[in-house]
């Protein structure tokens, strides 16, 4: 029975003060892994999803025969949107499940809890998730994108002639780091591009923000100010809605205010109606409409696999699948599962996207990916409107001047740096 | 006095509690660190935080009830106070790592690198000193509490009406800590802690120590909760609790009570939270929801209020139900945790700990004697009072 | 290069549309024209509209908005392009020019055919010029605006045409503007411009003013104190109209939390519950509306269009339901224990959400918003979005009925009975538990209308409830438990207030400081806004 | 009341008092006036202002206007309910009103004349004194045997005594007591209103009941409310052959 350590765990807690005998036994004859993602509460609505596709992966891993000849075993845990209980789940997931690797985590504040039980236990975490960078651990492989990768290219097509030859910016975000991070890289970006400070107008709201009438007007008023105007959106999750329900109806068409956002993808879109909202745009590694045959295969299969065929796909689901094909590329070649071993194992790995090109595994723990804009459709899908070619990620933006010259390399998970100062070769953050 | 006090606060049951914590507090650590490793009653590491944490959500479950069950003011924002203290002890957490953030940079913590703070916010002041830290775990929350309540009392806010600003203070509490303005790291909030005084947080011999600690800062708290129950200003606040208007009639400043109450008990609570945040490893404005609050009250509901031990056993019980549901059903945990509070109010509205009491005083034949007051230290005087259905409106 | 092109084609238009009969041109191959459009990259595809565009066609229009709206396809067998619908699960292909059925095809064998932001505001404008003169008001109106936003030079001839002909005023307006702002980028003599300028101002709209602040760079200088001075007026007149603007957005905010409120203002206010599920009550509200409009959609889609007011009975019926099953389940045995009911309430709202993500799934699910809930209309400076209108209408209408209810039918008498005596009203013959039953069943029903409404502009997921859960607490106790109006003024207030702060504060500190006026106000009056009086409240 | 009464002589002075609530008059410009060792009696028919009454003199509610003093020289209007209790008013209401949830013994300890302030009462420890207060007092309401148990198990005349051991252990120098004899046997309210006249030898009473054989056992002056105002004062036979009383109160 593979519950049955959980539940002599579970017994050994329910006891609580009681010091109960605690010998779980662990039949080897599975790989675990470990599955971290909020099920209920606010980033449920999100993370659903993406435990979804873990067990997708790990059943069709298994189907493949498994992983050195063994079965694939998910362990799946609710650490319930409560940044502290992440930490526990994480640290119950390896301590006493002794999983090989986690795939998990969603808002950087659930990275942040539970990067040091990774650290101590010395795991590894796969993270499926656009992010603000400024951070390369050891213990962590970012799948999802780094600014560099979604931010920086949105505002450079906004800027083009192609995507209207924006002049003046809104930077609309949700008050959190992630937009307070990637806003301060765009600032600095569009004032190194000559954009002068009086047409940039950056604005918070708070998590799960629904009135949004103020804003949409404040927006409309910005944009009549005779220079053509852009919206860089970095609403999180549930506002996001709301958000778009009232630009659509107050009538902002992406032909005059275009509104690019990171967070909005196909499951967003699912939950409005987007007849209204044509031609706005996000900016993604990954779209479900991409056509080429890895992704219709992934499509008919995970569609096949949830016994749905509504079921959309989106980025964070391809950056899981990119992270666990990439890991499992890793063990076989390390042939263990054993921490350091795929770590080093896996720096330059490559695997093909589900857009086309390869996915490479950097030696900052971050991937090479394509930036792929897409228009809204009318039928809830993007339309891909630029794609670039792969771009490293880059976990210390260039942007930023305090981190010119900052690299990470983990090509030696042992005497790695996350933080190198690559003028005077020194290491920043100790280990 | 002093004595009195003392003597008052080791009533039976109280000793019994305290020894039991003490000896917990021994023994978990010499399990976890002594025992070696494939010992039957080994404790692996992870546990001991586990279980350090639901020690301090013991001791806010305790602190609410100093003021729920024994004084009738329903607090839906008791998590803010803890939520404080943590707050204070991971500002000390966040400067002692000094240079060795991933910016290196000696003074500001990485999220103020990160957001372009070119200097310390003032109150980031003094929390490199422990003892400034450990000063302001119990002024803040208590400052708080007093401002509050000595409004919120003096005005005779009271029943639902206290319990829903509580919560408006939380919660506005909560939207401020998101903010990143505020300079405490907004929604990620203070994380990745390296040492306290001096010891490695993530060693297990600092774990341990944090556990014994928590044992021994929840023991003391029983012990205060005690001797202010077992006194005849705990009897006093039992009256607030049962006929509030009536004891404003025999010439008690029932605001002035319900304030000391209010803020003791928002003092354990920030005590409480300074301990939790380096077991855990993270504190940010989550701990502010209002629904942690609730779910306090709820510990305490299931454990039995108006008693000493009932929170304390329904805070351990309640959490380490959820540390195991939320793994063993992740899908359908909810449903059990939901049924819990259903069921237990629908059903033991006393608690556990009212409803074992019910059961065992039944059987034992009713007090005839009640010996001389001057002998209240040795005298069986209960912990456990009844709660009146209905008392609280 | 675009700019000199659409010169062209405008001279084109105006020499073929109206100097000559189309008939009389020379036909240029338009299907040939069609299929370039299925080729090439953006900027070619660009091209090929604009050669479509030259012809004149009347053909055209429809093909380029079947574009825009993404309908176009290319086979991929001839390279012809189709006019493709969803049919199943392939498409039905038909000829863009002339209807002609060309038989299904599957998803494979037809590509898509892309357009951008900019090309969609080039086919619109393309669109514009060649609707100008339409019979139809609405296209000639959008037409106009068309012109107006891009304000090309070329088209002041065309626009003189369509003036002299235009009898509507709102469009005349419009396509005045247009010329004034057209005037002023042309080379024309300074008193034209200064005419030009001053109509624009008397125009005084947000339009207006960005045309303006456009020009002001680019100006004469001596034009520049004269477009200062009208953007001054502009803004003067429009801060008033900010004011108003707020004052919308207020009652707007106001009818939202009046909706969310008023269902707990019956079970906490009027019971004494504290309904924590309140919240979950709204939510299924929401998913009821989501659930009949997708039964709607599969059964009797010819209904859609009245999904919504299907779905306020349904809403009701079912959310009361669920009430007087919580009631008889849990709630009657709590009675006069109110803070207990908080308890179990809180239990059952964690369990409803959980029952919602399992059967419906954590995602937001899609509630399509009837087409006289979507877009806007201007009303002198204002913009007054038609959902909201309708929220504030429908949260009146929710409020008079319940008043109707609880003044002046027996059911009401008897609630009213109950909750101030029970023992009293037993003893008169009133059955309570079915009066109790009732009362919850109907503070849980309008809790469902209330999520019917909120579907409209919220995420329809099952945290929905969640997000008014507090702000609901907050508006019943400012205005006075056991108070229906007081609930109304309480949510006037709070909704004001939050929106007439937002633009100074933002709208984080803005909540923050309403919630510390919240406390501050409750420590002046403990018992809200419309407090009972008199020694039965203290018992 | 007249004018030549001194106010400064008085125990309880109440002139032209009003109040009202939504618009209802409870109190319409009542004058009432307690010497000291005084026992009032007051009847009167339900909704009369009796307990309205009761609730200005002890602070509960503020009058919309008219003086309300004690001894002659503290003006109650502008104290709060627990100034006024410790300045020594104390106060039995209509239902019975005692700490359901604690003992007997801890109820009339909590009544006890005693330091009243937050950190007096977390430091109180219990004097020889005062134990034998108690156990007299207990001894007085014949409650010597329950002291252990609590309140909530005793009958309805037990807490009403053991509300009256409340007021003699609070030591007041004026007691209002509302309808004290409710519930109680005929030999109790015999008993009962022996105590009371018992104590106004020594201090102010003011008893508000319905029952006139008790009130006619007390033996006292009468005064008769009805609208919120004096309707006739006297003794209970002027009282009850005063016309208008009958017509009003005691019906035909």
């Amino acid at each position: 029975m593979t519950r049955l350590p959980r539940i002599a765990a579970g017994l050994a807690l329910g006891a609580a003060m009681t010091m109960g005998a605690f010998a779980p036994v662990f039949a080897q004859d599975t790989i675990k892994v470990g599955v971290l993602h909020s099920l209920s509460g606010t980033m449920a609505i999100s993370e659903t999803t993406l435990k979804d596709t873990m067990l997708f992966l790990i059943a069709e891993q298994n189907k493949k025969g498994g992983l050195l000849g063994k079965q694939l075993e998910p362990v799946v845990v609710d650490p319930a949107s409560d940044w502290p209980l992440f930490a526990e789940k994480a640290r119950e997931l390896i301590a006493v499940d002794k999983v090989a690797a986690v795939f998990g985590c969603w808002t950087s504040s659930s990275r942040k809890s539970v990067l040091p039980v990774f650290k101590e236990l010395n795991s590894i975490l796969f993270y499926p998730v656009q992010y603000e960078g400024e951070e390369s651990e050891k213990n962590v492989i970012y799948t999802g994108a780094a600014p560099n990768q979604q931010a920086i290219p949105a505002v450079d097509y906004l800027m083009s002639e192609e995507g209207g030859a924006v002049k003046r910016w809104v930077l609309e975000a949700t008050d959190y780091v992630y937009p307070r991070t990637t806003n301060k890289i765009l600032e600095q970006y569009l004032k190194d591009k000559g954009v002068p400070p009086e047409d940039i107008k950056i604005n918070y709201t708070p998590f799960g923000f629904s009135d949004w009438q103020t804003e949409v007007a404040a927006i409309k008023e910005f944009g009549s100010a005779g220079k053509k105007t852009g919206v860089v959106s970095t609403i999180n999750g549930d506002a996001n809605v709301p958000f778009y329900k009232e630009l659509a109806n107050q009538g902002i068409k992406a032909e005059d205010i275009p509104v690019v956002a990171f967070s909005v993808g196909e499951e967003e879109l699912a939950g409005m109606d987007t007849t209204n909202l044509v031609g706005h745009l996000a900016a993604w590694n990954y779209f479900q409409s991409v056509d080429t045959p890895e992704n219709t295969a992934f499509i008919d299969s995970w569609h096949g696999f949830i016994a749905n065929d509504k079921r959309t796909t989106n980025d964070p689901m391809e950056a899981a699948y990119l992270g666990f094909n990439l890991w499992v590329a890793a063990v076989e070649k390390a042939g263990t599962t054993d921490t350091d071993a795929v770590l080093k194992a896996i720096v330059g790995l490559s695997y093909p996207n589900l857009t086309g090109g390869t996915a490479t595994v950097l030696p900052n723990h971050h991937l090479t990916k394509p930036v792929l804009i897409g228009e809204v459709q009318a039928d809830g899908q993007f339309d891909i409107v630029s794609q670039t070619e792969p771009v490293p990620g880059d976990a210390w933006s260039d942007v930023l001047p305090e981190d010119k010259g900052i690299e990470a390399d983990w090509t030696d998970p042992l005497t790695g740096c996350g933080h190198l100062d690559t003028a005077t070769k020194t290491c920043g953050a100790a280990p | 006095m002093i004595t009195q006090l003392v003597l008052r606060a080791l009533d039976r049951r109280a000793v019994w509690v305290v020894s039991a914590l003490l000896l917990v507090a021994l023994a978990i650590p010499f399990a976890n660190l002594v025992l070696p490793e494939g010992h039957p009653l080994h404790l692996p590491n992870y546990a001991v935080p586990l279980f350090g944490k639901y020690l301090t959500y013991a001791m806010l479950a305790l602190a609410l009830d100093l003021v729920w069950g024994y004084c009738g003011i329903l607090s839906l924002g008791h998590a803010a106070f803890f939520a404080l203290g943590g707050y204070a002890m991971g500002m000390y957490l966040m400067r002692q790592i000094g240079a060795r953030g991933v910016y290196a940079n000696p003074v500001l913590p990485d999220f103020m690198v990160f957001l372009n703070y070119k200097e310390l916010p003032w109150f980031w002041n003094g929390f490199d000193q422990f003892w400034f830290a450990a000063l302001m775990i119990v002024l803040v929350p208590a400052a708080l509490a007093f401002v509050f309540g000595f409004l919120a009392f003096r005005s005779r806010v009271t029943g639902v009406y206290l319990s829903i600003i509580t919560q408006a203070m939380t919660y506005a509490l909560l939207l401020a800590f998101f903010r990143n303005d505020l300079g405490f790291g907004g929604n990620n909030g203070l994380t990745d802690f390296k040492d306290i005084l001096g010891f490695n947080v993530q060693a297990t011999t600092t774990r341990a120590a944090l556990f014994a600690a928590s044992a021994i800062a929840l023991a003391f708290a029983v012990l205060v909760c005690t001797a202010i129950v077992n006194s005849k200003l705990g009897k006093v606040m039992i009256a607030i609790r049962d006929a509030e208007s009536r004891t404003r009639f025999l010439g008690y400043r029932v605001d002035n009570i319900k304030l000391f109450a209010f803020v003791v008990s928002a003092v354990i609570a920030g005590i409480a939270g300074a301990l939790y945040v380096p077991q855990v490893g993270i504190i940010n404005p989550g701990e502010f929801d209002p629904g942690n609050s609730i779910e306090v009250v709820i510990w305490t509901a299931v454990g039995g209020r108006g008693t000493i031990i009932g929170p304390i056993i329904g805070g351990l019980l309640v959490n380490a139900g959820k540390s195991v549901f939320t793994g063993l059903w992740p899908d359908y945990w909810l449903y059990a945790l939901g049924g819990l509070f259903v069921f237990v109010t629908l059903f033991m509205p006393k608690g556990i700990v009212g409803s074992l009491r019910s059961l065992f005083s039944r059987r034992k034949p009713p007090r005839q004697d009640n010996s001389e007051p001057l002998e209240t230290g040795a005298k069986d005087i209960p912990i456990i009072a009844e709660p009146q259905p209905g008392a609280a409106e | 290069m675009a700019i000199r092109l659409l010169r062209l084609i405008a001279f084109l238009i105006a020499a073929l549309a109206f100097a000559v009969p189309h008939a009389a041109a020379q036909t240029p191959d338009i299907p040939a024209l069609v299929d370039a459009l299925g080729q090439g990259s953006f900027p070619e595809r660009e091209a090929a509209i604009n050669a479509l565009v030259a012809t004149g066609d009347e053909r055209v229009p429809p093909i380029l908005q079947a574009l825009a709206d993404g309908n176009l396809y290319l086979r991929k067998s001839d390279a012809k392009v189709v006019l493709a619908a969803k049919a199943g699960s392939g498409f039905a292909l038909t000829n863009p020019l002339d209807g002609a059925d060309l038989g299904p095809a599957a998803k494979a064998e037809i590509d898509k055919i892309k357009v951008n932001n900019g090309l969609r505001g080039k086919i619109r404008t393309a669109i514009g010029q060649m609707t100008l003169l339409s019979p139809d008001r609405t296209t000639r109106l959008s037409a106009a605006q068309t012109i107006l936003k891009n304000a090309d030079p070329a088209m002041r001839d065309l626009l003189d045409k369509a003036l002299a002909a235009e009898t509507d005023p709102q469009i005349k307006s419009v396509m005045e503007l247009a010329r004034a702002v057209i005037v002023l980028k042309t080379d024309t003599t300074i008193e034209d411009k200064r005419a030009a300028i001053t109509t624009i101002i008397s125009h005084g709209d947000r339009d207006a003013q960005t045309v303006l602040s456009s020009a002001l760079a680019d100006a004469p200088d001596e034009l520049k104190p004269l477009i200062a001075d009208g953007l001054a007026t502009i803004a003067r007149n429009l801060q008033l109209w900010d004011i108003a603007q707020n004052l919308v957005y207020g009652t707007s905010l106001a009818s939202v939390l009046l909706l969310a409120a008023i269902g707990l203002a019956i079970t906490f206010g009027v019971m004494g519950v504290i309904n924590m599920a309140h919240g979950e009550m709204v939510m299924l509200g929401a998913y009821v509306t989501f659930v009949v409009q997708n039964l709607i959609a599969t059964y009797a889609p010819g209904l859609a269009e009245y999904a919504m007011a299907i779905s306020i009975p349904s809403a009701f019926l079912f959310t009361a339901l669920v009430g007087v099953g919580i009631e008889r389940g849990v709630i009657r045995w709590l009675y006069g224990r109110p803070l207990e009911t908080l308890l179990a309430t809180w239990g059952i709202s964690l369990i409803l959400q959980q029952a919602v993500r399992s059967i419906f799934g954590a995602n937001n699910r899609l509630v399509a918003p009837p087409s006289w809930m979507t877009g806007a209309f201007e009303l002198g400076g204002l913009t007054i979005t038609w959902n909201r209108l309708w929220i504030v209408v429908f949260a009146i209408i929710v409020f008079a009925a319940l008043q109707l209810v609880l003044n002046r039918t027996p059911l009401g008498l008897q609630m009213r009975a109950v909750t101030q005596n029970r023992r009293m009203a037993s003893a008169m013959g009133i059955r309570t538990p079915f009066v109790d039953a009732m009362t919850f069943g109907l503070g849980s029903g309008v809790a469902g209308l209330a999520g019917v409404a909120l579907s409209q502009i919220d995420n329809v997921s099952p945290n929905l409830g969640q997000g008014y859960i507090i702000d609901s607490f907050m508006v019943v106790v400012f205005g006075g438990v056991g108070n229906l109006w007081g609930t109304l003024i309480g949510a006037v207030s709070l909704g004001m207030a939050n929106k007439f702060l937002e633009p100074y504060a933002g709208a984080v500190l803005a909540k923050i400081i309403i919630l510390v006026l919240i406390i501050l106000f409750i420590q002046r009056r403990p018992r809200g806004l419309f407090a009972l009086k008199g020694r039965a409240v203290e018992q | 009341m007249t004018d030549a009464t001194d106010k400064f002589k008085t125990m309880l002075y109440l002139n032209g008092v009003s109040v009202s609530f939504d618009g209802f008059k409870a109190l319409n410009n009542l004058s009432i006036i307690v010497h000291p060792n005084e026992m009032l009696a007051i009847i009167g028919p339900n909704g009369a202002g009796k307990t309205t009454m009761m609730d200005i003199i002890t602070g509960k509610t503020r009058p919309d206007d008219g003086e309300v003093f004690f001894d002659g020289k503290v003006d109650l209007t502008r104290l709060d309910e627990a100034a006024i209790a410790n300045l020594g008013i104390g106060r039995k209401f209509q239902k019975p009103t005692v700490f359901e949830g604690q003992t007997v013994w801890d109820n009339l300890e909590l009544a006890l004349k005693k330091p009243r302030g937050v950190f007096s009462t977390l430091g109180y420890v219990a004097a020889n004194d005062d134990i034998a207060r108690i156990n007299e007092i207990l001894e007085t309401i014949r409650l010597s045997a329950r002291k252990g148990d609590l309140a909530a198990g005793l009958s309805h005349g037990q807490k009403q005594w053991l509300e009256i051991g409340m007021l003699l252990a609070q030591d007041p120098k004026l007691l209002l007591v509302d309808e004290p004899v409710a519930g109680m046997t005929d030999s109790e309210t015999v008993e009962t209103a022996t105590l009371l006249k018992d104590i106004a030898k020594t201090r102010s009473v003011v008893v508000v009941e319905h029952d006139m054989s008790f009130v006619r056992e007390l033996g006292t002056r009468v005064s008769c409310l009805a609208e919120g105002s004096v309707l006739a004062e006297g003794t209970l036979d002027q009282v009850s052959a005063n016309p208008v009383v009958i017509e009003r109160y005691l019906g035909r």
